[in-house]
């Protein structure tokens, strides 16, 4: 190995390589925030969507579901379960759980009005629209 | 303690005058409009000749042992390589 | 401490290159693991950036015309020179003339800086044409690479500028220049590096 | 023990060990849920168990850290702890924030839960990992505050060094990071980009700081190796962490709206973040090689070298199996992102506080080593836990993969509840492997049991 090989040295190049890395990282976000509107469907987030992502979080619904790939493994992927399913079975599906049929998973009843539903459908909806670099690969997510 | 060597100076400017040269060439080459496996092939070898000089003469690691400069010269083989590769099944 | 050890290396390193003729890595091998680890992220950009290429080569060679080559070729010599300037200030603290080596460093810092002006130029004009990172795959590599490579020298004028004012404080000697040529063998890099990019993304097509 | 103000590291271990016993518990519930989907229904459903499995995880490791740097700290600082009154505050608020919380989980449907604790008025809940409600969540905050005030405030009284400063370094950053989770913006986008920044930066960023930092301390420790020597290589190995960590990020901003760009730099920067694990594996394997002194707790090494393993398999290896942009395409968000997460928290962080807690129990109760007998249960115990943990992963990985062609690949995709049924063998093989995980993890906390005569601390 090298004679020369301080550890001040060491730590010099710690704090410079983490501040340089972290640096870069600050400017691809900074580009990122530039070109989202282009690409997240903000321009869609009506109220109703807002409610809906509210009721998305204070049911835990990330606790069984994926959205966009990320949450639970237990249960389908719902970032495009709006193209899937379509509006109207969504409604029947959150209004009829749980099955009870014996040995399946369950999907707990939220007791949710009718108007949340919608709302949470929009929100669905909402999240579907995001270009995602066509992820997923097919349409059963 | 080191004695200076009175031609390393001269030396490195003569160096610095070929790295110089080179680069107009590449520059020569790009303005001419030149395409085609050769031309890529040459613009990568005078690419290889920089850099095996910088790291030799300017990083001067032709004095140290054989396995820094087998990794400089490996690393250009390498990716030069990759990109002489890419370049070659995309002119074919 | 740190003088202590520096001198302890020093003693090593010289018994080294007695026993065998030979040098180790000039400059401090911590940061040499450092440029390791930089050139195996440039590597894989320049090879990802070919590959990409052979996919879209109507795109690359469109695209790529409209990149000025000439101040390509401007900053490759501005690039060559500092790195000359930077040996000879090492040639310089080696014989322990501090002022010489302190005008060797400035003069390619300075260079360092004519570098960036040029490169700013060019992230301006393609900002102005409203290109970015989104625009296609070429920009996508032009950007990240001359970008990345960007903040290199930025980084190398840094540590530059600490090796300079340390150098006019007399810090080094004829015995002790370590530091110089570590900061030297980074600045090198940032060299070595451009002269791969540069007639990739430029020229080669 | 060499300074009495280290005694405090002892509740916080208890408290660990008793909350991973927890964390186990549910993941069994949440392994059967998979194949018998109706067990426990409803009083505990699946993102119930869900939620408890991993907020438990989180906080034993935290306070696996917190007892660790304040066991650690004063032996590198060469002076008592700050203010260990702070340090035993901080543990009881965490303990009963921490239970209120999960009994929150428990007892309150979650929607109720979010209304009763003021959720109405700082949105911050119901997304993965940052579950807790939000008193929790400042609770949180404080408690990291108050840690690392008490740390920094002895090692500025007393001796400063790398491995105290990277620590203090990792708690900083674990401090600030948390600070996003109270960011959740209504575009989804954005809030995934910046949840990222609590759950990315935290496992690949600052908490391998303190990984980096326990583990160097252990092997200074156990192998008597020069402190210059390991020190060195603490920073640069954590230095790869934080540049192929940060950028590497990237690797979760492939399809969540954000720019194509990050598919490259995602991928080429996590790729290479397998080279600071497997630095760490050769270095710890080196530093044991060229130990100077027999450190009579043999268990202890052997969780140290565990570690470095493990974490490079299961952080490296499984994490570079699937984050390619072009792979992870088809497998972002399948049963081998499981599996990926099992291995690596395991090998990374659970054994790094257990690797600790190894080391320093036995002289939190007045001896260098437990006795052999005991050591022989810790190593039996190391042994089931890691070798089942390696089967759960191998399972999900086969899971993983099927799911994967099933699903994504086939020329005819089955939807996920059908996929689900076809791989259940799978899921009752993960059953069985974490069923014997509990046995090791049971054999671990009787170690604690066993007597017999052990050579007292010099």
């Amino acid at each position: 190995m090298s004679a020369t090989f301080t550890k001040s040295m060491a730590r010099n190049v710690f704090y410079g390589g983490g501040v340089f890395f972290f640096l870069l990282f600050l400017a691809l976000t900074f580009d990122t925030m530039k070109v989202l509107p282009k690409r997240d469907n903000s321009q869609n987030i009506t109220p109703a969507v807002a409610h809906g992502k509210k009721l998305w979080e204070t049911n835990n619904c990330i606790g069984c579901h994926t959205l966009l790939g990320e949450g639970a493994y237990f249960a389908p992927e719902l970032g495009n379960v709006y193209v899937r399913r379509g509006p109207d079975f969504i409604k029947a599906w959150i209004k009829g759980q749980p099955t009870g049929v014996p040995g399946l998973r369950q999907m707990p009843q939220f007791n949710l009005s009718d108007m949340d539903i919608d709302d949470l459908i929009a929100f669905l909806k909402y999240a579907s629209e995001i270009k995602t670099n066509k992820w997923p690969p097919n349409i059963e997510g | 303690m080191k004695q200076a060597n009175p031609q390393s100076n001269i030396g490195a400017t003569v160096i610095w005058l070929i790295l110089v040269v080179l680069t107009l060439t590449t520059w020569r080459i790009g303005e001419a409009g030149m395409v085609g496996k050769s031309t890529m092939l040459l613009l990568l070898f005078i690419a290889m000749i920089k850099s095996q000089i910088v790291a030799n003469y300017f990083m001067a690691l032709r004095h140290t042992r054989l396995i820094w400069r087998a990794i400089m010269f490996g690393y250009f083989v390498i990716v030069g390589g990759l990109i002489a590769f890419a370049y070659l099944i995309s002119l074919a | 401490m740190d003088a202590q050890s520096t001198h302890i290396s020093l003693v090593e390193m010289s018994n080294y290159q007695l026993a065998t003729g030979k040098k180790n890595l000039p400059g401090d091998f911590a940061l040499w693991i450092f440029i390791f680890a930089e050139m195996l992220v440039f590597g894989v950009l320049f090879v990802a950036y070919a590959f990409t290429r052979a996919y879209h080569i109507e795109l690359f060679n469109e695209s790529q015309l409209t990149l000025s080559r000439t101040s390509g070729a401007i900053n490759t010599l501005v690039l060559i020179t500092s790195s000359y300037f930077v040996v000879r200030g090492v040639t310089a603290i080696k014989q322990g003339v501090s002022k010489q080596c302190a005008y060797w460093l400035t003069g390619a810092f300075l260079l360092g800086g004519i570098f960036i002006s040029i490169k700013l130029v060019e992230f301006h004009a393609k900002y102005a044409a409203d290109i970015s990172m989104s625009t296609n795959a070429f920009y996508m590599f032009y950007l990240s690479l001359t970008f990345f490579h960007f903040m290199h020298v930025l980084m190398g004028m840094i540590i530059l500028a600490f090796i300079i004012v340390k150098v006019r404080r007399g810090g080094y000697s004829a015995q002790d220049y370590v530091g110089v040529e570590t900061g030297a063998s980074f600045w090198h890099m940032v060299d070595f590096l451009w002269i791969i990019l540069f007639p990739l993304v430029y020229i080669i097509r | 023990m060499k300074y009495t103000s280290q005694a405090v590291a002892k509740p916080y271990f208890i408290a660990a060990i008793a909350l991973f016993l927890g964390q186990i518990l549910f993941g069994l519930i949440m392994g059967l849920q998979y194949v018998v989907g109706d067990f426990l229904f409803p009083a505990i459903p699946f993102n119930v168990a869900r939620m408890v499995h991993t907020n438990l995880l989180i906080v034993w490791l935290l306070f696996g850290f917190m007892g660790a740097s304040y066991f650690l700290v004063p032996e590198e600082s060469e002076t008592e702890l700050y203010c260990p009154k702070l340090a035993i505050i901080t543990f009881w608020v965490f303990l009963a924030a921490g239970a209120m919380t999960v009994l929150g989980y428990l007892l309150v449907p979650y929607a109720s839960l979010a209304k009763w604790t003021g959720n109405d008025l700082l949105n911050t809940m119901g997304r993965e990992f940052l579950e807790q409600p939000l008193p929790t969540k400042v609770g949180i905050v404080l408690v990291a505050l108050s840690w690392l005030f008490n740390i920094v405030m002895t090692v500025l009284k007393g001796r400063k060094t790398a491995i105290s400063l990277v620590l203090s370094l990792g708690m900083l950053g674990l401090a600030v990071f948390f600070l996003f989770s109270f960011y959740n913006p209504v575009n989804l986008v954005k809030d995934k980009f910046y949840w990222w920044w609590v759950v990315h930066l935290w496992v690949e960023g600052v908490w391998e700081l303190i990984l980096g930092a326990m583990l160097a301390f252990v092997l200074i420790k156990v192998t008597g190796v020069d402190r210059e020597v390991i020190e060195k290589w603490l920073y640069v190995i954590i230095t790869m962490t934080l540049v192929t960590g940060i950028i590497g990020t990237g690797h979760h901003y492939y399809w969540i709206g954000t720019p194509a760009y990050w598919q490259w730099w995602g991928s080429i920067f996590s790729a290479l973040e397998p080279i600071p694990f497997f630095m760490m594996t050769v270095f710890a394997f080196n530093m044991v090689n060229k130990r100077r002194r027999e450190h009579p707790n043999k268990a202890a090494v052997l969780w140290a070298l565990g570690t470095s393993v493990m974490a490079f398999l299961g952080a490296g290896l499984w994490g570079f199996l699937h984050t390619l942009a072009p792979v992870n395409y088809y497998a972002h968000g399948t049963q081998l992102t499981a599996a990926h997460g099992h291995l690596a928290f395991y090998g990374a962080y659970a054994l790094v506080v257990l690797t600790m807690i190894s080391y320093a129990m036995p002289i939190l109760r007045g001896r260098a080593a437990n006795p052999e007998k005991a050591q022989i249960m810790e190593m039996w115990s190391f042994w089931l836990m890691t070798i089942s943990i390696f089967f759960i992963t191998l399972f999900l990985t086969g899971a993983g993969i099927v799911q994967i062609w099933l699903q994504r690949i086939s020329p005819t995709p089955m939807s996920f509840m059908a996929v689900q049924d076809q791989i259940s063998i799978f899921y009752w093989a993960r059953e069985g492997a974490g069923l014997v995980f509990l046995i090791g993890l049971l054999v671990y906390i009787c170690s604690f049991f066993v007597k017999g005569d052990s050579r007292a601390i010099e």
